[in-house]
């Protein structure tokens, strides 16, 4: 066990806290879930990979400089502590791109990754449909065989900034006869491609931060078919045991709203108040526990473990812990608690509120956390399969 | 000991509670939340049904009633998310005239509360802004122990956007001047602590309707919502959680109740009682949100959906007048005497 | 509506005041789960028959006086701030007596209400069996016809203060051919007949507070059927109902705690620590407000209202406000809360402790509290049956 | 930065925890519980794997190695519920006597303790009981920032019964006599600070350990046990309450490992980083234990069944050497410093 941070870790943390202080907005921009902000954050990326940090585990021939995982993690801590805004790239570097490095032809790899990582497409992901959420086998979006490819029917719902992204990916059903998590098909489609409407759908803050897709008959070439045919469900689990795992919510965010919360505390909070001062004291704890958990799973995985559903855990954790965090700064801030964006005497332009309301989506996001549960249960614990 | 409305009690929330239904839907506090539009009928609806006049003496042609009668009333205004001033109006304005002995004052406003043809504005030390200024006839201002009363015209008033789109809030400043002082002395500082326990009450009957609709829209919701071959609503998850909110509610409206009773009966421990039914009510509603919104999933966290127009308002209201930190400090002085 | 108690109320409670003041015994006495604390507590509510007050909302011809529900509540209030003993004719008389009152012959109240009230006859209850617990409904134990009568074999358990009772009642399958529910008979038991071997079980304590209970063909004459033969289930039901209703842990009790609590935070709490203080005002907050809700659900009985499944709403509460309760209690003892009876340093003779333990039990006895969940859930809410 | 244990770590952990499943299984414990017996036999074989000298210097028999080294083990002896000082003797007196400068006193004891032959009472400022001390070969006691040294014979020892009845707390007194100061001023303070924060991250390492055991009593049983047709581990609601204990355990552990590295290398932020062990580690293990006991149901809650000898001695060791809202108390002045 060796807690100290290497010489060379060390250097990659003060050269990419140099890169940070040096480019990263003054001003908060505005979130990355409205139009305006989308556009600002992306325009961000695009910096960030000039600057080589956008996908820093990533191999160079992809724009990447080939970290450690614990470098990466350092970089997050980094780009979070300097008050960088959360990527709207994230769907696709953290989410397709786990698979595309496990799953994608040599053709795809050369043509997606790089303008992915520097923030050109920009990827949207369309899990779920409007009967297939915490269900997702039971999606019914088909695709039926045509001349070089595939013509894609259905409806994907809950696609996060779908409106504002360039490509989506998703599980399609090319076997009809198949049963639930059989016969599915991972594709990546241009949302500019015909016979795709999008409908942006406004969040619970009023960012248009959703995305419905409606499909009609969208051709498909066979070069979009991510891995094989009918194995969609498998390819797309690895996806989603990245989200679940590491990459969705790294440390760095948490840490960064922890020093944040103490900091309005010691701002507005009533020094007297005991209570409350605990709360700020456990969410701390809390944020603290995550990091070294996470520098733990990481060194397991260095040493050729795999994450597998132990992920779950990491999102129960973060997700509860996002929403106490929050709830502490909504009490610190009582009476003004409520004001939003745009209110004069709002504290940090409502930031908290915003914060907050995110905050909430994080049980259900990603997979709900009643589904993680019931993963940990049957796939740690060893508990029989409940009748879900 | 009996803790049971009476019948004419129920009925007249049973009316209210219609009214409400069919004038106070969820496309009408969307049309307040989006579009700032109150909600003109129900308010009306509510003179109409004699409500508005509840709490204003017989002489000034109000009903002569008091908490007691008005708490479940004001409790349905909470489940349909009423975005109208009721408590401010309906719970504060009369009694706190009459109490502060500004009789000219009264006999002045009376028949346009009763009539409906009233809004009032309250401000009240340590709230720092005034729901519904914009609107309001009236503003009813506290200031270092005194009570004053001006129109709107007569302050600055900036607006302070809330998460509930409904909620209209302003900071309001104003000028002391002939004619704004209503009362001073004890009997003001003593009608305004009641008002202050009337609005905080009244909040809290609020919160208790506005978390039994999280509920509502979240049980309904899982009996239809089919996942994995079922409802959502047979899973034990999505069961316990809408008990343990349903629970959490059941056993803080009868603490509202008996605060509503202390209060018509100068109850010594009124103080007590109202910051325990705050507490109480703040923290169920809040809970009655989470597991809401948990039990709907994504649709809940679209505006699209009804479930976030009473969502708002209760993490509003639960903050308004003292958050439950607030009033279990209070309780604490009370009961420990430390 | 009219929350004053009536000048009749009022002397009630005076009266009742006056007579505990001058019989409930001024040390503690043992816990009624111990053989020595059985007695004396048995003992202690022969004194209160002999007062009129073992039974105060019962027929005058079993020993009662007729109270109202809301005067039982008040004697419940008085009882425990007076420092008496939890009852151990608990299980006779609030949860088999209303059974009997509903279903009992004439022949079977008259033998046995009185001398439950007079603690001359003890009674535990025999719900459970092995490999029927919260399933109650797949008990096996059987009973079969024989001449005036019937032979009862099988196993009970986790029967209450077992080892010392004179009788238990508990459900016995009449008709084997019919499914769960149904083919059951509501039998009461002599614990001197032929047959039957008790054993007693040690509780997390150490008192031998549960027993098992054998029962090798044991003759049972038809005067003791309570209710029709194959009609068990609802005739039990109509008990766990009341068990799980009012009558099981009144407001009282947990009134009496709160007192305590605030005692002991007066006398030993860290009069800086405002989380602990805060913690103390939640356990009284929640007493009184189970008080509130319990004259509110008295008030709609006097209406004509049945209680219903709500009253699992009460278990669940009470049982859950007990465990924080006593946890509170063990925080304010920090280092000392682990001494048990018999410590010199104990506080209270490590009543504290020992609550603690008992409330432990809280949330499993009388249907543990998922089961009270899932019968909320679906008959108060309506929500679909679960798979349970 | 690597957070993982080596080989030889892991190997030496699993080691122990096979060694005491076979001498400290729960018919061990249950005999220490009744009869106040402790586990000898677990104890000899500690010194037999080279684990009671663990922390001793190797010029005094020992093998050198630090708490990251013993950490592991700790965690296995609270698994086992263990009725041993290994705290006291193993994981703090050696430290404690070297860094004290009592070279006379080490060397005497040290053969001793690394062979099994002596077990060490520890009595700390602030820790009003000292376990074990009748069966204790030493007793090393904190008094006015000295340390000193006696034997119980010296001492006149009240019994203290606890919850846990394998665990034998006694009041100590005694009398400062020649020959009982070990050290004192500068030096004598700052071993006794780190004595007790070796005593208090053991005792978190402990508690992971025996939170582990509640909850994998409780899945074994959940597994087992059916009801309403299926084992009862296929309901969501006990899936969930013990998932939820496991998850807290599994993101405690990694606070504990940390701790133990920052005494070994003398972090600045040691005091920090062991308040925050033992705040998680309580949290977690009582969190198991009630999760543990509602799943179980009444098996859970007796003697015969073997649940309660973990259970117990988790309530115990969660409040000794500080209980979770003291050590927040102390990480806020650290973090807040206010």
């Amino acid at each position: 066990m060796d807690l100290h941070f290497t010489a060379a870790e060390q250097a990659f943390r003060a050269e990419a806290r140099a890169w940070l202080e040096a480019h990263v907005p003054k001003e908060p921009l505005p979130s990355g879930d409205t139009r305006e902000g989308f556009a600002r954050v992306r325009a961000f990326e695009r910096e960030l990979f000039e600057g080589g940090w956008a996908v820093v585990s990533w191999p160079r021939e992809y724009g990447g400089r080939e970290a450690s995982l614990v470098e990466w993690l350092i970089f997050e801590e980094e780009y979070y502590r300097a008050g960088a805004p959360p990527r709207v790239s994230q769907n696709g570097i953290f989410l397709l791109a786990p698979t595309l490095f496990e799953f994608g032809t040599d053709e795809q790899k050369a043509r997606i990754l790089r303008p992915m990582a520097a923030a050109e497409v920009m990827w949207a992901q369309a899990w779920s449909e409007p009967n297939a959420g915490s269900d997702l086998a039971s999606l019914k979006s088909v695709a039926v065989r045509a001349e070089g490819g595939w013509k894609l029917t259905g409806q994907k719902t809950w696609c996060t900034r779908g409106a504002f992204c360039d490509w989506i990916y998703g599980l399609f059903r090319t076997d009809p006869e198949a049963r639930r998590h059989k016969g599915l098909t991972y594709f990546m489609i241009p949302l500019t491609a015909p016979g795709v409407t999008v409908r942006p759908v406004e969040r619970l803050d009023g960012d248009e931060g959703f995305a419905e897709v409606f499909l009609e008959d969208v051709f498909v070439p066979d070069q979009d078919v991510l891995g094989e045919v009918n194995q969609g469900w498998s390819v797309a689990m690895a996806t989603t045991s990245s989200e679940r795992g590491l990459s969705l919510r790294s440390p760095g965010r948490f840490l960064a709203t922890a020093e944040r919360l103490i900091a309005l505390w010691r701002e507005r909070g009533d020094p007297t108040d005991q209570r409350l001062r605990d709360r700020v004291v456990r969410a701390w704890m809390d944020a603290e526990a995550y990091r070294l958990h996470t520098f733990q799973t990481v060194a397991s995985l260095q040493a050729g473990r795999s994450i597998g559903p132990e992920s779950s855990i990491n999102k129960l954790f973060w997700s509860e812990m996002d929403v106490r965090t929050h709830e502490t700064a909504l009490s610190i801030l009582g009476a003004l608690a409520e004001l939003d964006t745009g209110a004069p005497d709002a504290v940090d332009g409502g930031a908290w509120l915003r914060g907050y309301e995110f905050s909430l989506a994080g049980p259900i996001y990603a997979g709900t956390n009643e589904i993680q549960r019931s993963i940990v249960a049957q796939h740690v614990l060893g508990l029989p399969r409940d009748r879900g | 000991m009996r803790f049971r409305f009476t019948e004419d009690q129920t009925l007249f929330r049973d009316a209210a509670r219609e009214m409400l239904a069919r004038h106070c839907g969820p496309e009408v506090v969307r049309a307040a939340y989006e579009q700032g539009a109150g909600a003109p009928d129900a308010w009306r609806h509510l003179a109409e049904q004699g409500i508005s006049g509840m709490l204003l003496p017989e002489a000034q042609g109000g009903l002569g009633l008091g908490m007691c009668e008005l708490i479940l009333i004001l409790e349905e205004t909470g489940f349909a998310a009423l975005s109208e001033p009721v408590v401010e109006t309906v719970a504060v304005a009369g009694p706190l005239l009459e109490e502060c002995g500004a009789t000219a004052l009264l006999a002045r406003w009376a028949p346009a509360i009763a009539g409906g043809r009233a809004r009032v504005g309250l401000g009240l030390d340590g709230q720092p802004y005034v729901e519904g200024a914009d609107r309001a006839d009236l503003l009813l201002m506290e200031r270092a122990g005194e009570l004053h009363a001006l129109t709107p015209e007569r302050a600055l008033l900036t607006a302070q956007a809330s998460v509930d789109g409904a909620r209209r809030l302003f900071t309001v400043q104003w000028a002391e001047g002939t004619g704004t002082r209503v009362a001073q002395g004890e009997m003001a500082a003593r009608a305004l602590a009641r008002a202050r326990l009337r609005a905080t009450l009244g909040t809290a009957a609020q919160l208790i309707g506005l978390g039994a609709r999280c509920v509502e829209l979240a049980v309904e919701y899982a009996k239809v919502r089919t996942q994995f071959g079922r409802p959502i609503g047979a899973f034990q998850a999505v069961q316990h959680k809408l008990v343990d909110a349903f629970a959490a509610l059941a056993m803080a409206r009868p603490a509202v109740y008996r605060a509503a009773w202390s209060l018509d009966r100068g109850d010594p421990e009124v103080d007590l009682h109202v910051s325990m039914a705050k507490a109480q009510a703040s923290d169920a509603a809040t809970l009655c949100t989470r597991s809401a919104l948990q039990c709907h999933g994504a649709i809940g966290y679209t505006t699209e959906y009804d479930l976030h127009l009473y969502m708002k308002r209760a993490w509003a209201l639960s903050r308004a007048f003292g958050d439950s930190d607030h009033h279990r400090a209070r309780i604490a002085r009370q009961i420990l005497g430390d």
